[in-house]
């Protein structure tokens, strides 16, 4: 093995490995990278890959990447890489045995590492190989051409409770009721005319302070329907207080209220140059 | 031919037309194969292997393929059922119906106030809740609508006259707001009622003068 | 059961199986049929009915399928798809992701002692013959690799444990994740044995940094 390290021996080193069946055509787009080209070589040694002369090995590496090189400039620096560890296991491996303990791994077990990782990617190849030969879809074997689809029967299942159709029901009365626009249910006013006359004729008896309430006409119980009924009560009230102010205004008619939303009282105006005097 | 030989061109024949991904002739199959395979013979024995078994040898205008047996038809069909809601518009037509039957196309714009889109009457009417019971006796005859059995089964009412009434709406909190003007709740009639007739046989609604030419 | 019965059962697997275009499992088979009927035996039934025919029934993926028998091949030029050949590299990297899974990018680089372009895991990935399985738990976290089931149907394989060779490569050591001795030149990388975190939601690994940062 050793004899063979010779570097002007490279070439001959190729053709030697190319006769011995493998076809190692110096072409490195024929590799996938430097573990690949030792591979190739390896089986060259017909050995078990993990009985393999590692020396022997890096010779024939060695050689290649030389011959890779002769023929073309640039050669991946992995595949250098390779080849200066190569040598470095090499010169190793060659050296007398006792080593130190504790620097590095012994060159032996380098090796065994190296022959491992060879059957490792021998062993993706050939699993590569199996793979292939396997009867694909497609390829080798075929499914059905015209499958029958399973036909997908939609039911909708339509929900609605009770509670939904009641529901349906109100909301839609009610906006039919917002939509509704009634002019006959407009609310009958009690006119300040009205109102004006009849606190002027009962003005003489407003000696004391009496509730506008009291005053303002009452709707008609008896009549039944709105129409007839008149003014609201309501009705009745403001437009007598209306009138009530106005008089008030002209010095006739004096009102008080004790606090917001409290009853309000009138009664006659008290002649003025009595109050002067009290004055 | 002998008898290996024979088994041979039948199982060519039989991936053939597996694979194909349409029906195979006599003559597509001939070519296919090599010179002299009596595709005919093929084709026989095939048909009585796969009688009575879950797929078929059938011939579809001269053309062989397989496909799964008739009977079996069920297994290739898949119900799905997905649940759905009415719309707002056919929940609230529905309740129409169900209260005011029979009510007409006019009618029930009437009520709601606006028109009635063709497609709500027609998923009331394929739903099967809706049906049209018969014609109003006034002038263009429209027909009238009203609930089916179905309806009322889905809605668990064992008859019109269960369909919740003003009291229960307002138990139910429908009402308890300011109750709508005039708020009466019809009297569904589940007899024809007086103005109504029954729709005769062959009195098919016709859907622009029943649905759309009315009102 | 009885003979008719499981026979039934047998051609209604058979339908199934037959019009579907897709492999089938048992539970898939079992869904669409009546509850109690025993698919596993039905199937036992058409595998023996079918061995040797021109179509037979396999497992691929853990699930069931018509195809063709692979002897046949020949006959079936119109059905061959140009199937994409894959480069060596794409293959072997393939080859590596299905044995070792799940495996890091890395480890196949040290598998390979080469680095891995990342067109090759892109295509793979893109076929659908390969997904990112998770993330190992290991500094800096890579993505890990492995098959689809795409992968073991395009194979005609029931499962990763039939993979052609892998007992024997699992015995001989060659599945494992290190290295004996710590080989680590020239390619200084043997990544600590760690567990593997399945990919969680929303977790998917950015390509700059699983597929190139790492290593």
């Amino acid at each position: 093995m050793a004899e063979s390290f010779q570097p002007t021996l490279d070439f001959e080193a190729v053709e030697a490995a190319a006769e011995a069946g493998e076809a190692l055509v110096v072409d490195l787009d024929g590799f996938e990278g430097p573990l690949h080209v030792l591979l190739a070589l390896a089986r060259s040694q017909k050995v078990d890959l993990l009985r393999l002369s590692i020396a022997r090995l890096a010779d024939q590496y060695l050689a290649f990447v030389q011959e890779a090189r002769k023929r073309r400039f640039a050669v991946a620096a992995d595949y250098l890489v390779m080849a200066a560890w190569l040598t470095y296991l090499k010169s190793r491996l060659l050296l007398p045995k006792p080593e130190r303990k504790g620097e590095e791994p012994p060159a032996q077990e380098l090796a065994e590492a190296l022959a491992f990782r060879l059957v490792r990617l021998e062993a993706v190849r050939k699993a590569c190989d199996a793979l292939h030969a396997r009867a694909q879809l497609g390829r080798d074997v075929f499914a059905r051409g015209d499958a029958e689809q399973v036909v997908v029967h939609a039911t909708s299942r339509l929900e609605g409770s009770l509670y939904e159709l009641m529901t349906a029901f109100v909301s839609q009365r009610r906006r039919a009721e917002a939509r509704r626009y009634a002019p006959a249910a407009r609310v009958e006013a009690y006119p300040l005319e009205a109102a004006r006359e009849r606190l002027s004729q009962l003005l003489p008896d407003l000696e004391s302070w009496t509730s506008l309430g009291g005053i303002a006409p009452a709707p008609s119980a008896a009549a039944t329907d709105a129409k007839q009924r008149g003014p609201s009560r309501a009705s009745y009230l403001a437009s007598t207080l209306s009138a009530g102010l106005e008089m008030v205004k002209d010095g006739r008619l004096e009102a008080r209220q004790l606090q917001a939303f409290a009853e309000i009282w009138i009664r006659r105006a008290q002649t003025r140059p009595q109050l002067l005097a009290a004055e | 031919m002998s008898e290996d030989a024979s088994a041979e061109v039948e199982r060519s024949v039989e991936a053939l037309l597996f694979a194909a991904a349409e029906p195979l002739s006599v003559g597509d199959l001939a070519a296919r194969l090599p010179e002299g395979w009596d595709v005919g013979r093929a084709i026989a024995g095939l048909r009585a292997r796969y009688a009575g078994r879950g797929v078929e040898l059938v011939c579809v205008a001269d053309r062989w393929q397989f496909r799964t047996a008739p009977d079996l038809a069920h297994l290739m069909t898949e119900e799905r059922q997905d649940t759905r809601r009415l719309s707002k518009a056919a929940m609230e037509t529905l309740a129409i119906i169900a209260y005011h039957q029979p009510v007409t196309r006019a009618e029930i714009e009437a009520v709601r106030g606006v028109g009635l889109s063709r497609g709500t009457l027609d998923l009331l009417l394929e739903i099967g809740w809706v049906r049209i019971r018969g014609r109003r006796r006034s002038p263009g005859r429209p027909a009238t609508f009203g609930t089916t059995d179905a309806f009322l089964e889905h809605f668990g009412l064992p008859s019109l006259a269960d369909l919740p009434g003003a009291q229960e709406m307002k138990a139910a909190g429908l009402l308890d707001r300011d109750m709508p003007h005039g708020f009466v709740v019809p009297r569904p009639e589940g007899a024809p009622a007086a103005d109504e007739d029954p729709l005769a046989d062959g009195d098919v609604p016709e859907f622009h003068q029943d649905y759309l030419g009315e009102g």
